[in-house]
């Protein structure tokens, strides 16, 4: 008998979602599943709504990118509720100031994401290496819209690798964007105009990095920048020009394969363990290491 | 009858409207050279809407014009003005938000937005019209009649050969009138101008023109010189039937009969900053109030003030002893009813139809329970009025938009038929209405103040107002400056008075006091 | 009446083509009372919001205030209890919809940039408020209130009869009533048959059971309440008056102040129950949530004819305009159409719907 | 004039605080180019908007208008150059403009759900175009135009120089013309002469050196164009006359079918421009960009004193507008305010500025 899997993801606006998708889709395609995606468009309402339609549609598994954690449990109860496997990918699933990230909420068949706070970590770990030893070193922080979690989690961790590598420094600086290169480019101008001794710009995404390299170029600046959840090709391109230093590799489209991978064994091995945490290896992207990111999404 | 070909020909000329209404049955109408013509007709009689297909701004649904001689198909307003033909509408649509310049100018053509010619052109203008407003006022803040002089100016400004003015004296005092009367006299006579002049004031046509046109019902029922003619031929013509004109029956008046006792209105230093003088006046019941004044004088702003229109106003007005709160809501609620001057802007709801604008101020009178208008008695008091008034209109759900002027006029009238009233404020309630209607609506208000009511009217036809007054106070530049009771004064005396040149009259009461209350 | 045969060729469209597919019937009575779930928030704000236009103004503050109130509740309902915190979300969300009132009426700024300002404030409040993170409900007594309050379920196979047959019988009456005293047919006469006879479809397609989720319920009574109120009332014809020209309200002797007002105060506190109904039913709330909401908001009462001048607008229209919306966000999903053509086809819809709207009331008015 | 004291109040607060707290000065010309800088974009759309509004008319479009330039230049530019690509992303603008205008006038929909419609679609087009991903220019001789064309300095010091004297002499000649009619001071006079003398300030500080970058040029020189149309020529006229009353325009003679097309054509063809810019900026796009600038160009044409209803708006203060909404963002970023408070300043500074705006034009012109 065929079988459906309905995928619902934040919003196909942004390359990142797309990649999950796309990355969901392949895999389906390879196993012989057919797929629904659905667009919620950046609403957690109409996340909702999206699933109650793949409810009514009964679809033999539902994936997810939770736009909102702590919303996230209802919708996992609901699906859970109606006897079919529910799978988040990218973002948790419950109260990140509560919830320990490799522990994913119980009724969850599977968590599949980038570890953020490792993504920052990363980061961290590449920044302690650039930081001037001598003095204390200046950071600024172009961070991602002040609402969503990640925020948080790329910032902690992006801290705990300095701490750790004994790192001399201060964060002078941080400032929301709302994920776009535009914003980047205003906010790093900004920094630049207010700070003109920093030693080092952290972009929580590439996208906001882009942005962010035209503003030190045009200042003539010699700041450093790196990024986190990098991996695109549009990152793939800075770094090689030399805009940006490097950033952390993620990779959506492995996770759209991975949440197929685990709806496949929750849909068809009923004894398959639940809220089981899957997750991949995040190199550093260098100039040097250009290539050790197989994707560019 | 000398024979000189017409200007401007319409044969047949056929216009319903998209509700249904046939305001045109196929009018044939020739305009000469040099001529003043003058379309006449009751209100709803399809004098706008001519106009409106002449000048290019409707489409005829039959009929054909012709323009010196050949026939035309306008397909805008600018083919007609491009040909020479230039309109004074009825309801002046002039853009708020530029200045008087910059409307007169609307139409014409070149590079330049403040070019100094422009600037030059007017001062001509102003000049030959011997009125002279600020170029650089905001046609927004002007008052109607001010906004009916700079539409004046505006179709002058074109420099056209046919100049069709709808009703322009309508909003206008009796000076400003003046002013009309020689322009148009200087265009037909000296300029060789064609003319047509649309007007309700019959002694003004009887005056002004050479041909007249009558339109009943959208059919011409007379088309004759105006020679030939006297008013009251003219008046059953229009009406189609005979008139009675109100005399001026003033002894024949039953004086204001409770003059004893608590007066029913009394104002005591009432004024507004920059528009109103203080001003105390006592009214009892029953009389009849007349307000003189010129254009922008400061009539509006009294009978605002005393409505409690008028935000900035001070002062205490009084009704039947009762201090009253300054605010529209408790005036009506004390009885208070305001015909205002901009009835379109002012009177009317124009997307709601009769029946819903009638009941406005009244509309517990038609409630359940005090709460729930009843949609059929409000239709029925849609028809009462209707009859009452003779408003044209087929059915009280015609919407007030689709009205003629006139009849529009009717409606802010009849709006406070209806209700406990018994503070009435009319200003220039006669404005646009034909000459049938104007009696009985003076008829109604004697009527009115017959049955104890007492009424304030302001009105720019001192006649008229020597015609329903019991007592007439003169304003100029937002003063009282003279009380005159109907018996001791004339038309001339209130002319020169209101103009600034009269004798040193007696004092309104209290107009000299200081502000204070 | 353009509206509704727009949502009615809408669903025609739909069900046309997921029979043709073979897929789901559009059609169902589960799709369709989830549609209905669906846009029940957005049609309480809608409805609220064809009042605020109706008035003259214009609220774009709604989304945002909503969000307040959800947060507000969220924050408190564990350590006041649950209709405490209620009663505190919605006190915060209407003295919001006063104060807009108050800024827009007594300053006399346009209610577009007071209400653009308010709209990043209060969402600006909100992130104050939920210091960034998703607030959530812990509480079990709490979260068994809420439930109770949001999601429970409610046959209403009976009600949906009787307004049917009360519809039908309306219109055939009204319908009768104009034949035999030779007008011509008014177009809501024969609105009213057909919605009754849909009306009484729907409960004959369910079989006896029609179970709706409580926010329906509540959108329902509001809808009717205020459809009541403008229909019916003096101070309905108020409000039309106010907007339609608020200077002769005035001079009517109307207090048009008091009127704008309370339309400012409604909206507000239509945006705060839409707040709570939304927090109770994820019993979190994140600190984005809600956004940009108000545009569909907006949407759906200008698909309704709702004017954006003031003096017109219907509050069923808005509400078939707000199902027009979510049908098609449905529609989409039971098509499982490729996201990248949703949003061109959505917009195209709204154009066409609106002109389907536009061109079939140009017969009545013709405008230059 | 209230915009310009808003703006002037803010630039004062924010120079105040930042040297209160010791930091990098406000005020500093490396600042105050970054602000303008940041506001261009906006800024070439906002004064297209004002010009929209100004004839009665609203664009919520622009926004998806100017992503779509953007994907059409940088999904070409690599296949047929630079120039031909902008020719194209340009002409799919102006397009969009003329269907948007056609809509609104032939069908006579209202604008705001049109374009609302329009706004879905065309970032529907976008999606599809980019097929969800990011393009970007890979080919090195286009990267350079594009940096020719967008990241260009110029030194405008003698311009600014010149404009400042300018001013100065229109100004007081002014002054000194109504002084001999007698007349009462107007305040644009004044204004005139205190814009002359801040240039002139600003040419000073700056020590013989002003560098812009290439999009304020662009900025300027559209601005001062439209302004001049505006405000000097007969078109300007018109484009008011149609806005404050169309009938009174039509009346005239004026084809306002064609000044209302027309300033749709030009709001699309500057939100096309503007994408152009944004494109060769970053020389990317995703097809999320631009999502929302729609209402911060609204907000600035609408702090700027443009009215929602027509006939009247100056893109001069529109300008003063954009500065003002940036300058906030730019404090807060120099202020390193914590993102918890930024949304509740800025919307209180938003109404406070308009409430500026409006007592302070109540002297002239009483409102009920
Ligand atoms: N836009 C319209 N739509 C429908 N009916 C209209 C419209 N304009 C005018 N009418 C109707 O056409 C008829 C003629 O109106 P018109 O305005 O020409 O009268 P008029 O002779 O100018 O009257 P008045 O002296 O009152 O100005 C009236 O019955 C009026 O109700
Ligand atoms: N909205 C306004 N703004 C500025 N000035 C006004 C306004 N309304 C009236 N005025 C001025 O106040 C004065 C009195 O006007 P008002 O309308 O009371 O005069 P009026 O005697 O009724 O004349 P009219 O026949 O024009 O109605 C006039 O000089 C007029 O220009
Ligand atoms: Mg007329
Ligand atoms: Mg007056």
């Amino acid at each position: 008998e065929e079988m459906t899997f309905g995928y619902v993801p934040a919003s196909l606006e942004y390359p990142y979602n797309v990649q999950t998708a796309e990355g969901f889709k392949e895999a389906a395609e390879k196993a012989g599943v057919k797929v629904v995606v659905l667009d919620p468009r950046g609403s957690v309402e109409k996340q909702g709504n999206a699933i109650d339609d793949l409810l009514t549609q009964n679809v033999d598994g539902i994936g997810f990118l939770p736009l909102d954690s702590v919303v996230a449990e209802s919708f996992v109860d609901k699906i859970d509720e109606a006897g079919k496997p529910v799978v988040a990918i990218a973002s948790q699933v419950g109260d990140p100031n509560t919830r320990a990230v490799d522990d994913p909420y119980p009724k969850l068949s599977a968590f599949v994401a980038t570890d953020n706070f490792k993504a920052g970590y990363v980061s961290g770990e590449m920044a302690a290496g650039l930081l001037p030893k001598d003095r204390t070193a200046k950071i600024a922080i172009v961070e991602g819209d002040p609402a969503y979690a990640v925020v948080k989690l790329d910032t902690d961790g992006f801290k705990a690798a300095l701490d750790k590598a004994g790192a001399n420094y201060e964060i002078v600086a941080a400032q929301p964007t709302n994920w776009t290169p535009d914003e980047g480019e205003s906010v790093c101008q900004n920094f630049l105009t207010a700070h003109d001794d920093l030693d080092l710009i952290f972009s929580q995404a590439d996208d906001m990095a882009i942005g962010c390299a035209r503003a030190i170029e045009a200042a003539g600046s010699k700041v450093t920048l790196i990024a986190t959840g990098g991996g695109s090709k549009l990152g793939y391109d800075a770094i090689k020009n030399g805009e940006m230093y490097g950033s952390v590799c993620t990779r959506p489209r492995l996770l759209g394969a991975l949440m197929f991978q685990s709806l496949l064994e929750a849909a068809t091995n009923p004894d398959t363990p639940k809220a089981r945490y899957v997750t991949y290896d995040m190199p550093q992207i260098t100039k040097e290491t250009l290539d050790s990111c197989p994707e560019q999404w | 009858m000398e024979k000189t070909s017409p200007i401007m020909t319409l044969r047949s000329v056929a216009k319903t409207f998209g509700n249904g209404t046939v305001a045109l049955r196929g009018v044939d109408l020739d305009i000469v050279q040099g001529k003043v013509h003058g379309l006449l007709g009751a209100n709803g009689a399809g004098k706008s809407t001519l106009i409106k297909i002449l000048s290019g701004a409707f489409k005829a649904s039959g009929g054909t014009i012709s323009w010196r001689g050949q026939p035309v198909s306008w397909d805008s307003p600018k083919a007609a003005n491009d040909m020479g033909v230039a309109t004074i509408h009825q309801h002046i649509p002039l853009v708020p938000t530029l200045s008087v310049l910059e409307n007169v100018f609307l139409g014409s053509t070149g590079a330049w937005r403040l070019a100094s010619v422009s600037r030059k052109r007017f001062d001509e203008l102003c000049e030959r019209v011997r009125y002279w407003p600020d170029p650089d006022a905001l046609a927004g803040d002007l008052s109607i009649g001010e906004r009916q002089m700079v539409s004046i100016l505006q179709a002058l400004g074109t420099g056209a050969d046919l100049i069709v003015m709808d009703e322009p004296t309508a909003s206008l005092a009796t000076d400003e009138r003046e002013l009309v009367y020689a322009t148009v006299r200087q265009l037909s006579k000296v300029e060789n101008k064609a003319i047509l002049f649309v007007s309700h004031f019959l002694d003004e046509v009887m005056a002004l023109t050479d041909q007249v046109t009558v339109l009943r019902d959208g059919e011409a029922v007379l088309r004759a010189e105006t020679s030939t003619l006297d008013e009251t031929r003219l008046a059953e013509a229009i009406v189609g039937k005979q008139i009675v004109e109100l005399e001026r029956a003033a002894e024949a008046r039953i004086g204001p009969s409770a003059a004893s006792g608590t007066p029913r209105l009394e104002l005591r230093g009432l004024s507004s900053p920059d528009k109103l003088m203080p001003v105390s006046l006592s009214v009892a019941k029953g009389e009849v109030i007349g307000v003189a004044g010129l254009l922008g004088s400061g009539r509006s702003e009294l009978i605002h003030a005393i409505f409690g229109a008028d935000k900035d106003a001070v002062g205490d007005v009084l009704l039947d002893g009762q201090t009253l709160a300054r605010s529209t809501a408790a005036s009506v609620r004390a009885g208070i009813g305001l015909v205002p001057e901009d009835r379109m802007g002012q009177g009317l709801v124009p997307e709601f139809e009769i029946w819903r604008n009638l009941t406005l101020p009244a509309l517990q009178g038609v409630s359940a329970f005090n709460m729930l208008p009843q949609p059929e008695r409000e239709r029925e008091r849609g028809e009462e009025a209707i009859r009452m008034l003779s408003i044209k209109a087929s059915s009280p759900d015609i919407l007030v938009r689709e009205l003629s002027g006139g009849n529009a006029q009717k409606v802010t009238i009849a709006k406070w038929m209806f209700s406990d009233v018994k503070l009435f404020l009319l200003d220039e309630p006669t404005a646009g209405i034909d000459i049938g209607a104007k009696t009985d609506i003076l008829r109604l208000i004697r009527k009115l103040a017959g049955e104890g009511k007492t009424v304030i009217i302001v009105s720019s036809e001192f006649e008229e107002l020597l015609a329903v007054a019991d007592r007439i106070l003169v304003m100029r530049d937002g003063k009282c400056i003279a009380e005159r009771n109907v018996h001791e004064t004339s038309e001339h005396e209130l002319l020169l008075l209101a103009g600034g040149q009269g004798p040193k009259g007696q004092a309104v009461n209290g107009s000299g006091k200081a502000a204070g209350h | 009446m353009g509206v509704y045969y727009a949502l009615l060729l809408l669903i025609f469209v739909l069900t046309m083509i997921t029979t043709y597919l073979g897929q789901e019937n559009y059609l169902s009575i589960q799709n369709l009372t989830n549609v209905i779930y669906q846009s029940s928030l957005t049609s309480i704000m809608a409805v609220a919001m064809t009042v605020i236009l109706i008035t003259g103004n214009f609220d774009l503050s709604v989304a945002s205030v909503a969000a307040l109130a959800a947060a507000v509740l969220v924050g408190n309902a564990d350590a006041m209890g649950f209709w405490p915190a209620v009663a505190l979300a919605m006190t915060v969300a209407m003295a919001l919809g006063l104060l807009n009132g108050s800024i827009v009426q007594f300053v006399g700024i346009n209610a577009f940039i007071v209400t653009l300002g308010t709209m990043t404030a209060v969402r600006g409040l909100v992130l104050i408020y939920t210091d960034g993170r998703s607030l959530s409900v812990k509480d079990p007594g709490v979260i068994a209130q809420m439930k109770a309050f949001e999601s429970g379920k409610n046959d209403v196979f009976l009600l949906v009869v009787a307004a049917g047959i009360v519809c039908l019988a309306l219109g055939i009456g009204s319908v009768i009533k104009s034949r035999s005293s030779g007008k011509s047919l008014r177009p809501a006469a024969v609105g009213t048959v057909i919605g009754g006879v849909i009306l009484l479809l729907l409960a004959l397609a369910s079989g006896g059971e029609l179970v709706v989720r409580t926010p329906v319920v509540y959108m329902g009574i509001f809808t009717a309440v205020v459809w009541f109120v403008l229909s019916f009332t003096m101070v309905g014809r108020r409000i039309y008056a106010v907007g339609g020209n608020s200077e002769a309200a005035r001079l009517s002797g109307i207090n048009v102040l008091r009127y704008k007002l309370m339309a400012f105060v409604l909206c507000s506190g239509a945006a705060g129950f839409a707040g709570v109904l939304f927090a109770s039913r994820l019993r979190s709330i994140n600190p984005a949530g809600l956004t940009g909401a108000e545009l569909t908001v907006i949407a759906a009462a200008i698909l309704g004819g709702t004017s954006l001048f003031g003096g017109a607008g219907s509050v069923i229209k808005t509400l078939a305009g707000a199902l027009l919306l979510f049908s098609l966000t449905n529609g989409f999903n039971i098509l499982n159409l490729g996201a990248n053509w949703q949003g061109l086809i959505e917009g195209i819809v709204v154009v066409v719907a609106a002109a389907i709207y536009t061109v079939g009331n140009q017969g009545r008015a013709k405008g230059h």
